[in-house]
């Protein structure tokens, strides 16, 4: 059958599926920055598959934008990851709650 | 061309102060006056940019292709984040959280922050949307993990931005799927189209609008951190250096709030009063989540012994309140937001500034600590007192005006489900007594324990202190020059 | 009718305690400058409060000295826009009714005020006595709260009512919280004492606040077009008497029903919940011996003598005047719970221990006969029904400075731990005799003639049901000598209890907050007629709004 | 004949009769400790004295211009109007028609006479000055009831004697039965008060809803005062159908038929209006007159000092009842039934209170038995009609009780205030002018030929028995039958208590402990540790012949005085300060009119003989003795066809109404039989009282009482208790009242407290989350309120894990949410 938009559809659910998976279960703050990635690209997918079917460049353009924007999240992010690791010597999500009720 | 930039004149401004002030930073050496220097360059930015409002080109003119509107709500909340970051900047001149050297980074993010909002505020594109939504987040991660050293503020930090990414992804994936749906990004057409595509479509259809709003909706929902996406909030406030705290508290949420309104009234001409496009009942689901967010932030802060805990839930109790005006969309309650949102700022920021005031002599934030605060610092805590009473929403204070600008437009906005929203709404000021009289009743009603120290005022705070509590006394008496501002913020360029 | 500003006399009335306590402020502020000692300044607060409270009550004398009570319209009219976006105006003008409650405010605070002052006699000071206490900021208080009450009764634009209504509430919360009682657990294990007793009061009456404005807002935009003050045209309006002009015509434009519930209904339900808790109403009594057993005598006196009034006038003032049709459908409903608070009022006194709590209560079942003077609305039963409110706003205050007198010496307020004190203070014995006869009723004092008003009036009322209501509630008469007699007999009868051996007589700063109550008690008893004068016209005008089934 | 509305004489001075006692009361009331330690007793009694003798002259000068007036006349003074609200308007003024002018002078006169001799009386009593302000300030209520124009100005003197009476009978407050006392007494009027003033909302409000028929043609008599807003005068009844609640207005509007008809077949429930007012203005009549069912609180009253019970008790306030029920006979006589019920409760009071004074063993509860028995006859006189009959009864009453009182006080003092006839006797010797006296007054009481009480009780009986309004089978012979039978038992137990405690020999304290076999059958063990009483033993101590008077029994307690809290013995009213001590009078500089003195210092230092009182008690004695005696001749009965002054007098007061009056026609011989057969009556309890009592040593009653059966055992026990009336009342009314007050204060605190709390109707959604309804009655609403408030924020807390994941999970559940609810919603 041949590759239409439904099919991309369902590959950008399932990485959005994923990559929640991958945040809410690992344990590890880099493993759950790579879910964040996953759920962004499963978003910039979408775009370019409807810029390809809906027609119009507009979602093209967005997705270049997105891959920056995810970019820049991820380069934030880590650096305060490390910086979490440097306070607690380890990136263990669940270690860090001191922060609660 | 020249129009274009025009438009965008402040955020110029502030790209510029920007830039001078990582330069200067870097140029001035360890030994002189790094602080004050990096400080009055700041301000100055600001100002600057305050004074480029002038240049504006008159009416509401789309920039950049649509791109920004420079429409009344834009123009409001533009200036009132520009006065934000003042008061952030000078917090964190005052806070002996923000060390000597790093103040320059401090400022820098913070101004950066403020220009994300700016054009969060005006952007009438999805792509506008999100970019100056990440522009208004990235920076506020790192300012929430600014205390480099200290565990609970890196992993305030680390909550924040898994918790952000996490939201803005889903976001993204909302607006990949409008974008799918509609075929535009921009907003203004984004509507007709969806309402074209609802009312030919099948039931599938119609579900993927749904999902495709509310999943926008989520990035919405956390940067005001409105019910279901608020978890990261009290923890982030309470890690957070006091002085973000104050800012993210006043700054983000209100920039979230206009955002919404952009996008609901806007993109879904959604208003209690004309039928929502695209099928979508924006005007009860709104209400609902106000009503959640309001409650919960009610209840909630009722058992804090922690002050920033307790000020973080009454400020997603407020950001109920702005949602109840959201929710009802008709011009008047846009206005009653635009009221209430300087007048929340007010009374936050004076709290926030008692708190760090109390912190920097103390070292605490415990509520035990503020016993007796009324004979220990008597200025301190009668602005405090002030501050909280208004937060209640009692007369003769500025809260009970933007309260009761925000019921008035509900109760006129002659739905029953908005009267039942009104009941709750009231009810939930009488429960929020509960906890602020709390902590009155600790300063004022209870003796402060035998070793607690006098807390005095250092002159700069007690300058800031003044510029917050007067207009919050005499806002509540003489309100017409807010009230006219606040009229212009309802012109949303349609 | 012309409401354009006809003196500033009443304006002075309202805001000479806030001149005074902008003075205090000022001075407290300059202490460091004019080098004033802690004493010094205490002083000076209380010189300064205390001239407050006696310009007041001189410029509410003048007030009723060229106060025409032939008329019923408004007089002292000061008027001005006050807020153009909203149509709000500062606008006060003093009718019969708000007059009378005028000058009385005045005479109650002043009676307060002497109350505050330091104590004369011998004082154990290990302990400092409530009139030592951070004593600038108490006055400061004191004055906003005569402010606030002042402005309630003057104010003729809903929006500033309900701001002065609000007023009222802090200086309460800090008055009662700060210099009331500490806080203790009462034998069943809860928190009592004044913080608690504030939060309840603030608690209660901040909940029927905000119910009154939802019906402030929904009035607003229910109302029809009226003039301001500068001659604009405004499309709604908060003004008192454009309201009650549009609602007797029925031209309340926006007024549409509720889920099927009548407009007019609702809104009068909202006024009057939110003006029931202030009475008390039965129901919603619960917060009254609280905060008047672990209150500061002074913060007793004016919250029995005014803060009650300030509910009844608000009956008067929105229920009757704007929604005459509303009190028609209501009045049995207001009949019957105020039968219920005058007898369930004067039973639960019986059973009292604690002499505060008893007199509180005995104030429950006093406002019952305003209640039921409102809801038979004829010219007798509310003529009577104000006078109730006049009569008990001078006996109760004397009740609590009496209960206040025992407590600041033996510092227990326990019936039963008493018995022969007029052995030792056999004056005290006396004017307490006089305040209890006065308050069950005796004919000749002044608690006689409002019942006797309330009642005759509630008599002749329409329908049948409040015949039987008045005989019910004249059984209260019987009650109530019951339980002052027997609490009379406990305490100052019978053999004396030599535990009390160390009391002395009244001092002459209780003379003074005492006796002129005692002398206005006789006066209002026997020659009555200046109140009436003061109200008749201003209660025929009310009633003639009456729909003919009233 | 109609009688024209009274014209109004102007008579200005009238407002100093009430007013000068006033002035006296207020006087001493402020200044009288002062004045007694400075300038001795003298500057007390002098003006106290002088001032209500002023007001008598007064009253005698305005009864006299009274006399010189044509018929309708009646002298009239407005001073201002005291409550004009609406169509209501009641006056403070004063009225002396001519059954007002009787009222006043017998009040005044036998007032000042009372005042004379509470000099002697009370010279030794500390509070003096005390005393002579209560009585003055007794007196002007009594002269302002008289006198008043109109219901609330009665009603204001109505409650003041109930006032008056409350501070004197609890005038020695230190002994707390006495104290008790005096609130039994005001509590009960006030009963009876509740009842008075329902029926005048009752009447006004009837006269209110039906319009006059015609304008009433408003008499004008020649007047002088100030004209008020009202139109025609202050006196004249407005015309335009306002209802003004003076006597002689409300008698105007009944006189037109059209009115009177609606008003007599207005029903309330099957009752006739007029009848339900006329029952309940009877009500606050029984109050106030104790009879059945609240005469209650009389016996007790006899714990104040005898001149208060002299004059309140017997002479003036408790014939207010009578006065009353004759001021509004207009109303009565429109009501057969009320007529009936009033008579009837007469004869009965009269008949039971009769029985009880037969055992008593202390004189002054004799005397009170007595006064509510007379108090009967008198409502059975008002009660068939014969108005002036009960009025010159009450006149004669009142000065030989008057006199019967003051010789049991010069008695109770000369006898060093023992007031149990057991310890007396012989005192004929002892106190010569007190005896005849007291011997002239029983005389009088018990209807001996030209003594005054015959005039007065058998034109009583007559008129009963003569009566066509009662509605009983058998018309008014059946009450002249009780009457006759308590006349028999009035004139047994008078003479009993004169020849107990005038003949034989002295049986006091210096006769040796124990008293002769007199006593009872059963000696009194519990009597013995009683007798040490102080000078003012409780009255509880006397009257108790069988061990059946447990120690701290309230027998004598009042409905509202809780048993006293000292379980042992009767409290033996604490430390007596000694006489000596007579504490500094400075201790009590600046006593305010109604503070109770520290107690009055014990019996005076005599030897233990008795003697005759002073000259200032004697001479008004044999004053009152004469009066007792000469007392009758004005209302000579018309069989003798003399001339009868005071039934003149009085018959153009009550003419309105005289023609409803009937009477069953009997004929002269009839009447000269009852009146022989009353002669019987009165010897008949003479000359048994004589037998059994004269001579103390006379075993009869002893051997009587001990060789009855059980029955008569029984009969006397329950009778000597009085019917054991007190104890149901207490059982039941009081107990009752505490009970519920203390169940409802328990409710209040409790549930109340916060059920219907506004805030509640927050927390309830949480609330039965945690199945609080149990908690609900541990500690009310509101602390329930604020945990739920506090329990669900606890809650929600608990959802701030600290985890970033769990963070994470919200976000995405709560957005799949919305889209569920935006689903749900949009279709």
């Amino acid at each position: 059958m041949t590759i239409g938009l439904p099919q991309f559809l369902v590959v950008s659910g399932a990485l959005l599926a994923l990559g929640l998976y991958a945040i809410v279960t690992r344990k590890n703050a880099v493993a759950m920055l790579m879910g964040v990635e996953l759920v962004l690209n499963a978003g910039l997918l979408n775009l370019v598959a409807f810029s390809r079917y809906g027609g119009g460049l507009d979602g093209q353009v967005f997705a270049l934008f997105g891959i920056v924007l995810a970019a820049a999240e991820a380069v934030v992010a880590l650096a305060i990851v490390l910086q979490v690791f440097r306070a607690q010597r380890s990136v263990d999500a669940a270690k860090a709650s001191q922060l609660k009720e | 061309m020249v129009s274009n930039l025009l438009a965008i004149g402040p955020e110029l401004a502030l790209t510029a102060t920007i830039v001078l002030v990582l330069m200067a930073d870097l140029a001035i050496g360890p030994r002189r006056a790094r602080r004050a220097t990096l400080l009055t360059l700041s301000v100055a930015g600001l100002a600057a940019a305050a004074a480029a409002f002038a240049l504006l080109p008159e009416g509401p003119t789309a920039a950049f292709g649509g791109l920004v509107s420079g429409d009344g709500l834009g123009v409001f909340f533009r200036g009132l984040f520009l006065v934000a970051a003042f008061f952030g900047i000078a917090f964190g001149a005052l806070s002996d959280e923000v060390p000597e050297g790093r103040f320059g980074e401090f400022s820098a993010l913070l101004l950066s922050t403020t220009l994300g909002m700016c054009f969060l505020v005006q952007a009438q594109n999805l792509l506008m949307i999100l970019l100056a939504l990440e522009l208004t987040s990235l920076p506020s991660y790192v300012l929430a993990g600014f205390r480099r050293g200290d565990r609970r503020s890196s992993e305030a930090a680390l909550k924040y931005v898994i918790y952000g990414a996490a939201a803005s992804g889903l976001m993204l994936y909302g607006f990949s799927l409008l974008y799918g749906l509609a075929g535009t990004l921009d907003l203004a057409r984004i509507g007709p189209a969806l309402a074209a595509k609802a009312a030919s479509g099948s039931v599938a259809v119609r579900a993927g609008i749904a999902l495709a709003a509310l999943l926008s909706l989520a990035g919405f929902g956390y940067k005001v951190a409105a019910v279901p996406f608020h978890q990261w909030c009290p923890d982030v406030y309470e890690g957070a250096p006091t002085p973000v705290t104050a800012f993210l508290s006043v700054g983000p949420k209100a920039a979230g709030v206009a955002a919404l309104i952009r996008f609901v009234v806007v993109g879904f001409g959604a208003s209690a009063a004309s039928v929502p496009a695209g099928g979508l009942p924006w005007p009860v689901l709104l209400g609902v989540l106000a009503m959640a967010t309001m409650t919960l932030g009610n209840l909630a802060a009722i058992p804090q012994d922690n002050v920033k805990r307790l000020l973080a839930y009454s400020s997603i109790a407020h950001a109920g309140y702005l949602l109840m005006g959201v929710a009802v969309g008709t011009p008047d309650a846009i206005r009653a937001v635009a009221v209430y949102a300087p007048i929340y700022l007010l009374m936050n920021l004076g709290a926030f500034l008692a708190v760090l005031a109390v912190r920097a002599r103390t070292g605490s934030e415990s509520i035990a600590d503020y016993r007796g605060l009324g004979g220990r610092a008597p200025l301190l805590s009668v602005c405090l007192a002030v501050f909280l009473f208004s937060l209640t929403g009692l007369p003769p204070l500025a809260g009970f005006i933007g309260k009761f600008y925000l019921f008035a437009s509900v109760l006129n906005a002659g739905t029953p489900f908005f009267y039942v929203v009104a009941i709750v709404g009231v009810l939930n000021s009488v429960v929020s007594l509960f906890y602020y009289a709390r902590l009155v009743k600790a300063m004022f009603l209870e003796a402060s324990p035998e070793a607690a120290p006098a807390i005095p005022l250092p002159v700069p705070a007690t300058a800031l202190l003044a510029v917050l509590a007067i207009p919050t006394l005499v806002l509540g008496i003489w309100w017409s020059p807010l009230a006219d501002l606040a009229a212009r913020a309802a012109g949303i360029a349609g | 009718m012309d409401l354009t500003t006809q003196s500033t006399l009443l304006t002075w009335t309202v805001f000479t305690p806030a001149l005074g306590l902008a003075a205090i402020l000022a001075l407290y502020c300059l202490r460091p400058i004019l080098r004033l000692s802690q004493p010094a300044m205490d002083q000076a607060a209380r010189g300064i409060g205390l001239l407050a409270s006696i310009a007041a009550m001189g410029l509410s004398i003048a007030l009723w000295a060229d106060f025409d009570g032939g008329s019923s319209s408004l007089q002292f009219i000061h008027r001005f826009v006050w807020m153009k976006s909203w149509n709000i105006e500062y606008f006060v003008g003093v009718d019969g009714l708000s007059l009378s409650m005028v000058v009385l405010t005045a005479f109650v605070f002043l009676a307060g005020a002497i109350a505050s002052l330091p104590w004369l006699g011998k004082l154990d000071d290990h302990h400092p006595h409530f009139t030592k206490k951070r004593v600038p900021g108490y006055w400061v208080l004191f004055l906003l709260l005569e402010t606030g009450v002042l402005g309630t009764f003057a104010a003729e634009d809903f929006f500033l009512f309900y701001v002065f209504w609000e007023i009222m509430l802090l200086p309460m919360y800090f008055l009662i919280g700060i210099w009331g009682a500490p806080t203790r657990k009462d034998p069943d294990g809860r928190t009592r004492g004044g913080p608690y007793a504030a939060i309840k009061f603030f608690l209660y009456t901040l909940a029927g606040s905000v119910l009154m404005m939802l019906a402030l807002i929904a009035i607003y935009y229910a109302s029809g077009p009226a003039t301001l003050a500068d001659g604009t045209q405004a499309p709604h309006t908060f003004n008192l008497v454009h309201l009650t002009a549009q609602a007797h015509a029925g031209t309340f434009v926006g007024a549409k029903a509720i889920l099927g519930i009548p407009f007019v209904h609702i809104v009068f339900v909202a006024l009057f919940l939110g003006f029931a808790i202030k009475v008390p109403m039965f129901p919603f009594h619960t917060w009254l011996p609280d905060a008047h057993v672990d209150a500061p005598t002074p913060i007793s006196v004016i919250l029995a003598g005014i803060l009650l009034k300030t509910g009844m006038y608000g009956m008067f003032r929105f229920n009757l005047q704007i929604f005459p049709t509303g009190l028609a459908w209501a009045a049995w409903a207001i009949g019957v719970i105020g039968v219920i608070n005058i007898v369930y009022g004067a039973f639960v006194c019986m059973a009292q221990k604690d002499l505060k709590k008893l007199i509180a209560y005995s104030s429950v079942s006093h406002m019952g006969f305003c209640l039921l003077g409102l809801a038979a609305a004829t010219p007798q039963a509310v003529t009577g029904s104000i006078f109730q409110m006049v009569g008990h706003g001078i006996v109760s205050p004397m009740l609590f400075l009496i209960a206040g007198v025992v407590y600041d010496r033996a510092h227990t307020r326990e019936i039963e731990g008493f018995g022969g004190l007029a052995h030792k203070m056999p004056e005290y014995a006396a004017i307490t005799g006089f305040a209890f006869m006065a308050s069950l009723g005796l004919p000749g004092l002044a608690g006689f003639v409002g019942e006797i008003l309330v009642f005759l009036g509630a008599f002749s009322a329409q329908g049948g049901i409040f015949r039987i209501l008045v005989a019910i509630g004249a059984l209260s008469t019987v009650i109530t000598a019951g339980y002052y007699l027997w609490t009379m007999q406990r305490m100052f009868l019978g053999p004396f209890n030599h535990r009390w051996q160390h009391l002395w007589d009244m001092n002459w700063r209780e003379r003074l907050a005492l006796y002129p109550l005692a002398v206005a008690t006789v006066v209002l008893g026997v020659w009555p007629t200046p109140v009436f004068d003061m109200v008749r016209e201003t209660v025929n005008g009310l009633l003639a709004a009456l729909p003919a089934g009233m | 004949m109609h009688e024209a509305a009274p014209v109004l004489q102007d008579f200005p001075l009238l407002f100093l009769v009430p007013l000068l006692p006033l002035i006296g009361a207020v006087w001493n009331g402020l200044a009288g400790s002062a004045i007694q330690r400075r300038f001795g007793r003298a500057a007390i009694h002098v003006p106290a004295v002088l001032l209500p003798a002023g007001s008598f002259a007064i009253s005698l000068w305005a009864f006299l211009a009274l006399a010189g007036q044509p018929h309708g006349t009646a002298l009239y003074n407005h001073l201002w109007t005291w409550l004009p609200v609406g169509t209501l308007q009641a006056d403070a003024a004063f009225l002396m028609d001519r059954l007002s002018g009787v009222m006043a002078l017998t009040v005044a006169f036998v007032g000042t006479l009372i005042h004379v001799y509470s000099i002697g009386y009370m010279r030794d009593d500390p509070h003096y000055w005390r005393f002579f302000s209560y009585l003055n300030l007794f007196m002007f209520a009594m002269l302002t009831l008289v006198l008043g124009d109109n219901f609330l100005l009665m009603f204001v003197g109505w409650e003041g004697v109930g006032l008056c009476s409350y501070l004197l009978i609890a005038f020695w407050w230190r002994d707390r039965e006495k104290a008790a006392a005096g609130m039994k007494a005001f509590v009960v009027n006030r009963i009876g008060d509740f009842g008075f003033i329902l029926g005048v909302f009752l009447l006004f409000w009837g006269l209110m809803t039906t319009p006059a028929s015609r304008p009433v043609a408003a008499a004008h008599g020649g007047k002088a005062a100030a004209a008020q807003h009202e139109e025609g005068g202050a006196g004249t009844c407005s015309a335009t159908g306002g209802t003004s609640v003076t006597f002689r207005c409300v008698e105007q509007l009944l006189q037109d038929p059209v009115k009177r008809d609606r008003l007599v077949n207005h029903d309330i429930a099957g009752v006739g209006l007029i009848t339900l007012v006329c029952l309940l203005l009877f009500v606050g009549a029984t109050g106030k007159s104790a009879q059945i069912p609240l005469y209650v609180w009389l016996p007790d009253a006899m714990a104040g000092p005898t001149p208060v019970s002299a004059l309140i008790h017997a002479a003036t306030m408790v014939t207010a009842g009578v006065y009353m029920v004759a001021r509004t006979h207009f109303l009565y006589t429109l009501s057969p039934v009320a007529m009936t019920v009033v008579a009837t409760v007469g004869a009965l009071t009269a008949l039971f209170a009769a029985t009880i004074g037969l055992f008593q063993y202390d004189i002054k509860k004799v005397l009170a038995y007595s006064t509510v028995s007379q108090l009967g006859f008198m409502f059975l006189a008002v009660g068939v009609g014969a108005y002036w009959v009960g009025i010159f009864h009450l006149m004669t009453h009142a000065f030989f009780k008057a006199c019967l009182f003051l010789g049991s006080g010069s008695v109770i003092l000369g006898c060093h205030h023992e007031q149990d006839m057991r310890k007396m006797g012989g005192l004929r010797k002892l106190m010569p002018i007190t005896a005849v006296t007291y011997f002239l007054a029983t005389a009088a009481i018990a209807g001996f030929p030209f003594f005054s009480g015959f005039f007065s009780k058998d034109e009583i009986l007559w008129k009963a028995f003569d009566s066509g309004n009662i509605l009983l089978p058998g018309g008014g012979m059946i009450l002249w039958a009780i009457a006759a039978v308590a006349a028999l038992g009035t004139s047994f137990y008078m003479f009993r208590s004169y020849y107990m405690t005038f003949s034989g020999e002295y049986r006091g304290a210096a006769g040796g402990a124990g008293g002769p076999a007199l006593q009872a059958a059963g000696t009194d063990p519990a009597h013995g540790p009683h007798d040490a009483h102080g000078p003012h033993d409780a009255p509880g101590a006397l009257d108790a012949p069988g061990a059946l008077d447990a120690p701290g029994s309230n027998v004598g307690r009042g409905p509202l005085t809780p048993p006293p809290d000292a379980p042992g013995s009767l409290d033996a009213h604490g430390p007596h300060d000694a006489p000596g001590s007579l504490d500094a009078l400075g201790s009590n500089v600046g006593r305010g009119p109604l503070t109770p003195p520290p107690d009055a210092p014990g019996g005076h230092g005599h030897a233990h003989v008795p003697h005759e009182s002073p000259w200032s008690m004697t001479g008004v004695l044999a004053a009152l003795g004469f009066l007792a005696v000469a007392g009758g001749y004005v209302g000579l009965p018309h069989l003798w066809h003399l001339p009868n002054a005071f039934e003149a007098w009085m018959e153009p007061v009550f003419a309105g109404t005289a023609e409803r009056v009937t009477s069953a026609g009997f004929g002269h011989g009839v009447e000269w039989g009852l009146m022989g057969f009353s002669i019987v009556i009165a010897f008949g309890g003479f000359f048994a009282a004589r037998w059994l009592y004269k001579d103390a040593a006379n075993p009869v009653p002893a051997r009587l009482l001990a060789s009855g059966s059980r029955l008569v055992q029984g009969v006397h026990r329950v009778v000597f208790h009085k019917y054991y009336v007190d104890e149901a009342y207490d059982a039941t009314f009081v107990k009752g009242s505490l009970g519920l007050s203390r169940a409802l204060a328990f409710w209040d605190t409790r549930v109340v407290d916060g059920l219907v709390n506004l805030a509640g109707t927050i927390g309830c959604a949480f609330s039965f989350l945690q199945g609080a309804i149990d908690r609900v009655f541990v500690d009310g609403m509101v602390e329930l309120v604020g945990r739920a408030v506090q329990d669900a924020g606890a809650r929600i807390r608990r959802i701030q894990t600290g985890r970033i994941q769990a963070y994470v999970q919200g976000l995405a559940l709560g957005a799949l949410a919305l889209v569920a609810l935006a689903y749900l919603l949009a279709w």
